[in-house]
């Protein structure tokens, strides 16, 4: 972020997707959203709060719980023309409808010989932290990232989480813009104005020469405490906060890494082929001469997310395991 | 069909059980004493209770993410189950699982579901177990006038149909999915419109009334248990609190009016009227049997609160079954 | 409703466009020109060209993996759809499609589909624009009988409903999903059964009548024109060759008897012998008829024939569309 | 496989399929089939050929065309004790029922702490090769590997078939068993007894000095292919076919590098966010040491699938490409 931003005015990351889409809506007659509750209650987290006020019945719906239906409705509206948002209340949902997400929404462009584009954004909220158990916690963006033709978006701040929702919805391909629940009332410096992040382009939220964490989301906050954490230890850590999955900003990564040569990937989900493996795979292809520890990896351990919360802070990593996992990196020969 | 005096005692039992201990789960929960989401039953205990007052120990149930109903109605042991709700290491799911998985496979309660509509396809699974084994058990499957419209819902109904299986469909309609009506999500005047399409018998019932709901139940296990396939019962019911919590919401999508207006037709006070002018009890024993109940429910909140945070070293527990050391 | 011979002649001519332009598909497709899996329409042909005949070109159809009927009736184009099933370049698709993922968005006709049920969301989304646009236009979904077991499709006919789309629901029951019965898989007589638990009009219609089911689509379309919402039509049809390819499963799953009955109720004979007898058209009419559409079809097999694979080159080309470089 | 087998019979991959149901459902009543097409016709590819004949309409079940339904009846009939196996018939179809999979199966036993267990096998079919284009034509074992409480398991040859199979029915726990499509008419010698091949052990199918492959599948057999290429090269690779991807062997994988130094990871889904990721990534982090060159990964490129056979050809990964890697990363300094 540049140094104007400190005189911006504060808002929150939820604040921050709410005035996305008043102003977009403004601005675009094709914009719509769709999906349970988010009319006239303004969706269960308020991020659709005051739309259907604002712009009537068909630009902000009501829909059944049909998570399946709700997408279709998104892809037919865009090959047909229209620039829709629906939403899916939590990501854990998307498993629901997979279907119109993977195997539609995703390969239409395609399978059609490039004759649609697909204006289509599906919005979702991810992570865990609030005992919501194995259901309603889940961060499931390597799934997603895996399949062709979608892009993926996850914001970890009030400034990122408006920009990215702008360019999500002005994007032509189908997005899955997955905001982080226990990131809703954190606030930060936000524009007034409509702006746009652009999708794929990676934020170096913290320069640092000694080590890179590549992270994204709810960790991105949590990898610069451990950086605080570290630089009190003399350790000078880049943090990178990815923004996008896909397409991902692998030039970001390795150009950094080749100067720090450690780096240790962080994300809430589950480790096991999640976000993390892919970056290591990538950095020790392109950057296999620079690196002098193994890339590692801070990441949720193989389970189910639990509910009680002493397991579940058990389970999400935070700054005190991030900073561990550095100093393993640093302090190998 | 003949109601005995012991059948309406025990669905009064039933429904005190769990509005005493929804009640008193509503306060732990307003006092930040219990995590996570909190979706009640208060207001409707007329269907889980005159629905597992009908079945036998060996039926299964399958639940929603609306679940405790379902569970007490069914049996549940009350510590366990606020010790779950609690998040604590002696409940039902030693904290893993919470409000939203909560579940007694030993009582044949398949658990609560977080997904809308996800725990239709699994119960039709132990009806067809059912069948296959040549017993003559019934599964019930409890679902929300909302999760008719999802598609697992319609798979799991027209299987059971298409299968023949013994399968009770038991609809709770409150007329709203969270924050929305059910004018907004369906075409139809009744939800039980819908049975015809799959090929099974419906009716409706009064959802605020035990005893309609259990002779409806009674005669469609007994369809199910001889055989004859499954049916649709559409009860017309209401939660008085909000979808979840207690009253968290800003959102004012039901009017003051129709929340009363339902609290009129209360379930409870409807049978103790009932029984009081029948003399089935006097007031002296309704009193003792509530004060009973509010005694179990007061114990299981002590019971709760005093047992233990699950030890993190059983975090990675119960991810798979370990060959030979199956639990 | 009064038919004019210009729609008699209309009807016939798409109905054969569609019929010959399958027999050479199938031809191809066992002399190994044709890769992949090919779905046939021949037997069904009155369903796709009565609907089309009603429709606008405006007007949206959302189809299934038995799609090549759909978009014949439409007006589809036979040298590209040829030679789209053929994998090659000219194709529709330039040959990245192939016969399940066929499409032609120009005639607003919104893709085949490989997935059952899948296209039916879709095709709502299509009828939603129109109403959100305020124009008049309507989106019809075809889809099996076999489909309407799947959620997808549930969700989509009760979506459809609840919001009052301009949407037309057309199923092609030919009695099979695939190898299976209907009989297996669903508890009712005829599947027009779920449509008023949509709270949708429906109606069944001989679909082996093309006029029968032009006026039943006239009545729908109008009826979702006028802003009244979606309804149901159901078309008693049948495929002649098998679920997939022409005749190469080894398993018996359907008698000759029943195969050859269907036969005796063809849709293009009937409409011919009808044709001849009210004078609409002559034999000579006719046969010059079916002699130009013969040789349209025998062209676009050439077409087909001549048309270059894809260069591998395109591989990755319409994975995303770019900015500023949108096709 | 041990010597003995050269006197084995010759079975196809199909043939092992069907014979080791056939087999099971004999020893264990509780065994039963479910899913579109399995009974009256035997499947549609034929692998239940035979059951419903046998056994009944109650143990060889054709169903309406209902995946979530399919997968919930196999759900609710494990937690009652029964073992289901229920089919659906392409691994693109997950997709739909993936709620039921990833949400329900995987996790119930978690959720319910550990008061249950599952045995349930979810059989399908994968791969390309067939030009049934992009929604019959995928690899999505990546996915599945990343839920907790899943295994999955993908045999590659006629053996591994059947006792892989036998395996998974056997398994208290969730497993989806993904048949290769192209592999159904391949002969191989094969048991005709019951038998078990072990989840989580992977096959060391040729032993080799200079670099190692790892992979499974249809690859497993054109990375044979590769290694005689590369064989008359002078360079003899060690091929690994894993044959369950979750559990994962990893043990024998680093075992592997640590002699060889060189690995390359193939498979036939795509490669962003694939198996061979969480491969590279384990790799690195246990045998960062012992690395002579980066870790390669042959592997679909980042489109779905294509229809036309002659894109589909260069779209899927084959013996000279993989040895193209395996070249890569021996060639390195
Ligand atoms: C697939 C899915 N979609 C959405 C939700 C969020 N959600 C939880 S409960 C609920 C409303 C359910 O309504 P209904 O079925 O009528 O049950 P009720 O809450 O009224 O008892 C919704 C939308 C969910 N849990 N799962
Ligand atoms: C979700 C899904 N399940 C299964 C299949 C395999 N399949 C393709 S067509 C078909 C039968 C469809 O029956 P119906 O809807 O009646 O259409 P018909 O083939 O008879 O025209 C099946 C099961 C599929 N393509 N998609
Ligand atoms: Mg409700
Ligand atoms: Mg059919």
């Amino acid at each position: 972020m540049s140094a104007t931003e400190t005189e911006l005015r504060e808002l929150s990351y939820l604040g921050a997707v709410n005035e996305a889409l008043h102003q977009i809506m403004a601005e675009d007659p094709d914009v719509f959203c769709a999906g349970e509750d988010v009319g006239a209650s303004g969706g269960v987290f308020g991020s659709f709060g005051g739309l259907q006020k604002k712009y009537g019945e068909l630009r902000a719906v009501d829909t059944p719980i049909s998570e399946q239906a709700i997408v279709g409705l998104g892809i037919g509206a865009a090959v047909a023309g229209l620039r829709p948002v629906v939403d899916l209340m939590f990501m854990d949902f998307i498993m629901v409808a997979m279907d119109q997400i993977a195997n539609q929404a995703a390969k239409l462009k395609y399978m059609f010989g490039g004759k649609t584009s697909l204006p289509l954004t599906i919005t979702t909220n991810a992570g865990a932290g609030l005992s919501a158990a194995a259901q309603h916690s889940q961060s499931l963006e390597s799934m997603l990232a895996h399949v062709p033709g979608l892009k993926v978006v996850m914001p970890s701040n009030p400034y990122d989480a408006k920009g990215l929702l702008v360019a999500s919805i002005r994007d032509d391909n189908p997005v899955i813009y997955a905001k982080t629940k226990t990131l809703f009332g954190t606030k930060g410096p936000c524009p007034e104005d409509l702006f746009e992040v652009p999708l794929g382009v990676a934020n170096i939220t913290r320069p640092g020469t000694d080590a890179t964490i590549v992270t994204y989301g709810r960790m991105a906050g949590e990898s610069l405490k451990a950086a605080s954490i570290l630089s009190s230890e003399g350790v000078d850590v880049e943090v990178i906060d990815l923004r996008t999955l896909q397409p991902m900003d692998s030039e970001t990564i390795i150009a950094s890494v080749k100067r720090t040569n450690r780096c240790v990937v962080v994300h809430e989900a589950v480790r096991f082929a999640g976000m993390g493996a892919e970056i290591a795979a990538q950095i020790q292809e392109e950057a296999f001469d620079y690196l002098d520890a193994p890339i590692g990896r801070v990441a949720a351990p193989f389970s189910p997310v639990p509910f009680s919360p002493v397991l579940e802070g058990a389970y999400v990593p935070d700054a005190k395991r991030i900073a561990e996992g550095v100093r393993a990196a640093v302090q190998r020969g | 069909m003949e109601i005995t005096n012991e059948v309406l005692k025990d669905l009064h039992y039933r429904m005190i059980r769990i509005r005493f201990f929804e009640e008193a789960a509503g306060k732990l929960f307003e006092n930040s004493e219990m995590p996570g989401f909190l979706h009640l039953y208060v207001g409707e205990e007329a269907v889980a209770a005159g629905v597992c007052a009908a079945l036998r120990p060996d039926d299964q149930i399958g639940s929603t993410h609306r679940g405790h109903g379902h569970l007490v109605g069914k049996g549940g042991d009350l510590p366990k189950m606020m010790a779950e709700l609690m998040g604590k290491a002696d409940g039902y799911c030693n904290g893993k699982g919470g409000s939203m998985h909560i579940c007694d496979l030993d009582l044949n309660m398949l658990g609560a579901n977080g997904i809308v509509g996800a725990g239709a396809p699994i119960a039709v699974g132990a009806a067809f177990a059912n069948k296959y084994r040549g017993n003559d058990t019934v599964a019930v499957v409890f679902f929300g006038d909302g999760a008719v419209n999802i598609g697992a819902f319609h798979e799991a109904a027209n299987m059971a149909a298409a299968l023949q299986l013994p399968a009770v469909f038991v609809c709770e309609n409150n007329e709203y999915g969270e924050y929305t009506p059910r004018s907004k999500t369906m075409a139809i005047d009744d939800v039980v419109d819908r049975a015809a399409g799959y090929g099974m018998p419906g009716v409706i019932v009064d959802g605020m009334d035990s005893v309609a709901v259990y002779e409806a139940t009674t005669q469609a296990v007994a369809r199910a248990r001889a055989g004859h396939g499954p049916s649709f019962i559409e009860c017309k019911t209401y939660r008085y609190y909000n979808h979840h919590g207690v009253q968290i919401m800003g959102f004012k999508y039901r009017t003051d009016e129709e929340v009363d207006m339902w609290k009129t037709r209360d379930c409870i006070e409807g049978i103790e009227r009932d029984m009081l002018a029948q003399g089935v009890m006097t007031q002296d024993e309704i009193d003792t049997i509530r004060a009973k109940v509010q005694a179990d429910v007061d114990e299981a909140v002590e019971f709760g609160r005093n047992s233990p945070f699950p030890d993190v070293d059983t975090l990675m527990d119960d991810v798979y079954t370990v060959a030979g050391a199956n639990s």
